[in-house]
């Protein structure tokens, strides 16, 4: 079994269960014609030359993109939503919030909505209308799923589990990791089940809860704080909504402290919900406050130094990691 | 059309308009909650609209929804119990009466956000030229819901992609309190089509046989596959926007006018009596049925309990999952580890 | 000093507003010709006459109401957005994030967006797209400023002071306490900053950590848990973007016990950011973990009592403290 | 037009094309980061339109904004500087290619999330009204613009309140890689405007002097209180979308075609030479200065310092506040209060 990217795992979902259901379409803005193809990052290369009546560029139009992906679901389709950058899920937000999310409970379950939103997160010197990251909003809404693969395997294992579910899932991708990161992926049939954390790493100093892109800089900053005799553990939580923080849990009755990391902003991130239920649930398990590592709270600037300095990399956690270390409460 | 479908169209309008009075009556006496938009005034649009297509082509429509649902053959109990909140309601009481919906008979529903259903709609559309079911379908609007972004994402994509759809905008030339004029730059909304190069169309809402004419030309055009349509039906109102709304100013002589020209009155004088097609003593023996059967449905609606508590979360996701984080806690929440 | 309704505070700050600074319009759906005018509950009755050519009805198109605010706001005028439920903020969401919070930071200062997105709060069996709080969302936007007043006196300080200030503030009333709260305002110049939590009610043994309509019911709680002689203290944050903690931790380090009271979705609700600060700024003042009430997290019903339990009031507040009076940790 | 008149066109747009070559070649440097939309091509839109303004005019356009800033007459070192994300750049290095603006000559700033400028513009036109200045404000959006719910709510409001604007659609053909006729039902942009009871026309936009008309035609209609119009300029970028698109296929005779009619040497020839208003060598002084005006942006640019890092929070805000909440940490931090 060899490597392969997270954009090659998540083209090999995609093929796999278009193969496998006729009923699932794709459509989003420039997956067609634009430069090469395949998405605009040339995710799934050569995808919309296997099926051409089922992958569609669209106007630039998001409200449409979801909306219409919405109506379709409704009657029975496994359509795939692409937004170009999650950036653009806000001019859809109303479609995405009281559309997809209310009918299977509104209609008290006479309505599906067997949709997926494929979106990637990430940043690039893009400014701040483009650097955005916005995944305690989804996971705080009633009616989605939010998953939020790592790694290539979970990748492709959440996106065939969110094409088969039968609910609104958002899938969120990440620019950084698309064609850097790689990983073994089993062939074929892999289902990642949505709404299971998973260990990234084992260790017993600091409970690290984390996600997406975080989770690789945490597992680089492992290997820095291994160093100094620090061993974290790792929990990559993949689903943000169902949240499953029974891992998280476990972890810290273990390790007694706790670190959120994230790529959001800090203040009303997830992190803060994943903080006050560590904190509400395992209480006296606790050594020390949970920290949150985080974005900072400001539009992201263009300028590359400013751009270093708003986001968290592996840095980052070391610090976090040590500090906590070193505190005595 | 012959005596049995005509005293039809008939029964479905009174229906409407005898259904509406009660659920007003029933606001007034606090069975009803939140907002109630009544149809009266709009029975021909509803009525003739529906009439004109196929029982499994699809429906959606705006909160503004009670005629559409009894037009489509939806019991006036599963709506009044829904007005009621009550478990038997076709919703079981989740929506109330901007979201009226039985998928069973393929009426997706009202909706509440203005212009947000139109999106829906489109892919409701999508999915039938996709699968080839031959169904198409219809999207109902007020003249107030077309300035906003859904309603222009929308008709260019239906247009573009050609898609099985009539766009009904039912312009009862208010948007709440809002006159035409002050919310839309072009006031014959029909006209708005030309932005899309999509086929428009005018017709008399308050004249059943217009209308019903209308949707059935129209749709036979859609269903041959040209593409969308943007239909604009002309009605008014006969009440407030919604139950709460008494003291919209609008000019007196206009809505005289307007209630001179009610869509049920008209249709039975030039119509059914002018006709000969049918008797005063027809149409009192269908309106006898009628009080009855809202007289049943109130009582049905208020025998029918309030949804049971511990069903609030059910639905709210169909594929189940471990570890559910439903209900602000876990499923499976785990023991709280002490020390 | 007779005492007035939250919507006449409201009213008396506009009405001065305008008087004061011709740039201040104000514009919105169906606020002048929809039923008896005033916007559509009445909240300032006769404005529009007053102020003919500086109140409008506008179409349907919140994105237009928002954007059209921006852009007025920019060329220095003080625009005030009304949106008629804060439901519908969502179809403008992104002129909210994207624009009015960008704008004074993306273009280092040049340009100010003096703006206001006035919209209410609320529920009344209206379901679940119209049943919605997003304090939390608007709360964690870098570059706006979001304040919620609970008394009349507040409503009229804050909306002045939001009118004056120079970044855009989103203002949210409830349509729950417009004609049924009532207090003393004082008349004319009165001015409640933007940033500045505030004790409504001092006590000794649970620190009460809320804002908007659930400070009234904390207050209606607060009585009922005197009876039992549990003695609560409210703290009624006012301001939620910036977020002032500081009197939440003062008064946690008096009683040792936090209940955070919210009414939107508990997770990545407000209350979790509050609950993960406090936490962490007063790890060791804790005697119990923070709780949290707040709204349940399931699209809202429209029966009554399905309705009734999934929002929180003043007998979820009197839950939520005898069970931390009697839970030892 | 006088000869200097003509020069100063023939100035901005070669100013404009040999600055968008050297920002090309700076991306493939890495001294530029992010995207970056090259004008080249468009340039005959760029200075026609503007120069048909009144320097305080309210401009606001898309990201694609090099071009209209230049021609505004902001400085290439500030444009350059910006790209380069550094200190003396337009805003700082804080918004980078897509939003460049300098407000002090009413240049609003490229806004990059499609279609929402919109609005923004209509509210400067809105403010222009109601302050009785007399300025108007012309919006510059793409073809692939004209599409989103922004556009109709804009355009329809614009109209219904006589907004004295300009939406300037600049139609190169494709959004991104998108074809226009896969992206809009209606590929005459311009008759858009139909659906809003609004004037619409269309120029050709690589036409200098027929694009500098057709704005002071419309500008003028517009000043005079007649309520906004919708003008459509056809024109085609050379290169790809942005820097990194090298691959989106256009057919080759397209892409031929539309170099054979470069909006420089059309106007080059057809006007300056062939009207002998210039000379070759009038025109390489000319070029010399663009060149070492060019040369000089980039020296300037590269010593041009980071943005320091103490400045990040700056301007988040304009009127200050007790215990902000700014960094995600208290300003007053409380004391950790100890048992
Ligand atoms: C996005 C949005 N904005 C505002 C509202 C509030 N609202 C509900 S109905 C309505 C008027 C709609 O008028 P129209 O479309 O003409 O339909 P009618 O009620 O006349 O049938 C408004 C403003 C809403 N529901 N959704
Ligand atoms: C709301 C939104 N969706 C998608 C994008 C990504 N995007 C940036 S430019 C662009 C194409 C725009 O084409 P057009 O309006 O024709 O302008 P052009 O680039 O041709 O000048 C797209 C899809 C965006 N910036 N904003
Ligand atoms: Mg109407
Ligand atoms: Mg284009």
């Amino acid at each position: 079994m060899s490597e392969i990217t997270y954009a090659q795992a998540i083209a090999q979902a995609l093929r796999e269960e278009m193969k496998r259901d006729p009923n699932v379409v794709m459509w989003g803005e420039d997956i067609v014609n634009y430069n090469k193809g395949g998405s605009p990052y040339g995710v799934y290369r050569g995808l919309p030359q296997e099926f051409p009546d089922r992958i569609f560029d669209t106007p630039i139009a998001e409200e449409g993109i979801i909306g219409i992906a919405i109506g379709a679901a409704m009657a029975g389709m496994r359509p795939i939503a692409e937004i170009m950058t999650v950036n653009f899920t806000l001019v859809a937000w109303d479609q995405i919030v009281n559309h997809a999310a209310k009918q299977a409970h509104m209609f008290n379950g006479q309505i599906k909505v067997p949709m997926v939103i494929r979106t990637p997160n990430g940043f690039g010197r893009t400014a701040s209308t483009h650097s955005q990251n916005f995944d305690a909003w989804f996971a705080s809404i009633p009616g989605i799923k939010v998953v939020v693969p790592a790694t290539p395997a979970d990748a492709k294992g959440l996106l065939k589990s969110a094409i088969r579910d039968d609910d609104p899932v958002v899938y969120l991708e990440h620019l950084a990791l698309y064609h850097r990161v790689k990983g073994h992926v089993p062939e074929g049939e892999h289902l990642t089940p949505i709404g299971v954390a998973d260990y990234k790493r084992r260790g017993k100093d600091v409970t690290i809860v984390t996600w997406g892109r975080m989770t690789i800089e945490s597992l680089k900053a492992a290997d820095v704080l291994a160093k100094d005799g620090i061993d974290i553990e790792i929990v990559d939580l993949r689903s943000l909504r169902p949240l499953d923080l029974s891992l998280a849990l476990e972890s810290v009755h273990k390790t007694h402290r706790v670190i959120v990391v994230e790529e959001g902003w800090r203040v009303g991130g997830l992190g803060a919900e994943i903080a006050a239920s560590i904190q509400e649930l395992a209480f006296n398990d606790l050594d020390a406050p949970i920290a949150r590592v985080a974005g900072l709270d400001v539009p992201m600037p263009y300028a590359e130094n400013l751009e270093r300095a708003t986001l968290p990399f592996a840095e980052d956690v070391v610090a976090a990691c040590k500090a906590m270390m070193a505190n005595q409460y | 059309m012959d005596k049995a479908g005509l005293l039809e169209l008939y029964r479905q309008m009174q229906l409407i308009r005898v259904f509406e009075n009660k659920s007003a009556e029933m606001y007034g006496k606090a069975k009803i909650g939140g907002f109630l938009h009544l149809d009266n005034g709009q029975e021909a649009v509803c009525v003739g609209a529906v009439s004109a297509l196929n029982p499994d082509d699809d429906l959606v429509t705006n909160y503004r929804d009670h005629g559409y649902a009894l037009a489509r053959g939806i019991s006036a109990r599963a709506v009044m119990a829904e007005l009621f909140g009550r478990k038997d309601g076709t919703t079981g009481g989740r929506g109330g009466s901007m979201h009226i919906a039985d998928v069973s008979k393929r009426f997706w529903g009202g909706y509440a956000i203005v212009g947000a259903h139109l999106p829906l709609a489109a892919g409701l559309a999508y999915a039938a030229k996709y699968q080839k079911t031959g169904r198409i379908t219809m999207c109902m609007m007020g003249d107030g819901s077309t300035n906003i972004g859904t309603f222009h994402a929308t008709l260019n994509w239906a247009q573009l992609w050609k898609l099985p759809i009539i766009f009904l905008v039912v312009n009862n030339m208010y948007s709440m309190g809002t006159p035409l004029s002050v919310h839309s730059s072009v006031t014959d909304i029909y006209k708005k089509a030309d932005g899309y190069g999509m086929r428009g169309m005018q017709v008399d809402g308050n004249d059943v046989m217009a209308m019903r004419e209308a949707v059935c030309d129209v749709a036979a055009w859609v269903r041959a596959g040209n593409g969308p349509v943007l239909l604009e039906a002309i009605t008014y109102r006969h009440s407030g926007h919604s139950a709460v709304d008494k003291n919209t100013p609008r000019p007196a002589d206009e809505v005289a006018e307007w209630k001179s020209r009610d869509p049920i009155v008209q249709f039975t004088e030039d119509v059914l009596f002018n006709h000969n097609h049918a008797s005063p003593a027809d149409l009192a023996e269908i309106d006898k049925k009628i009080e009855v059967e809202i007289e049943d449905s109130v009582q049905f609606a208020d025998a029918s309990p309030m949804p049971d508590r511990s069903t609030l979360y059910r639905h709210m996701y169909h594929s189940p999952v471990p570890n559910m984080h439903i209900d602000g806690s876990l499923i499976k929440p785990p023991t709280l580890y002490k020390k």
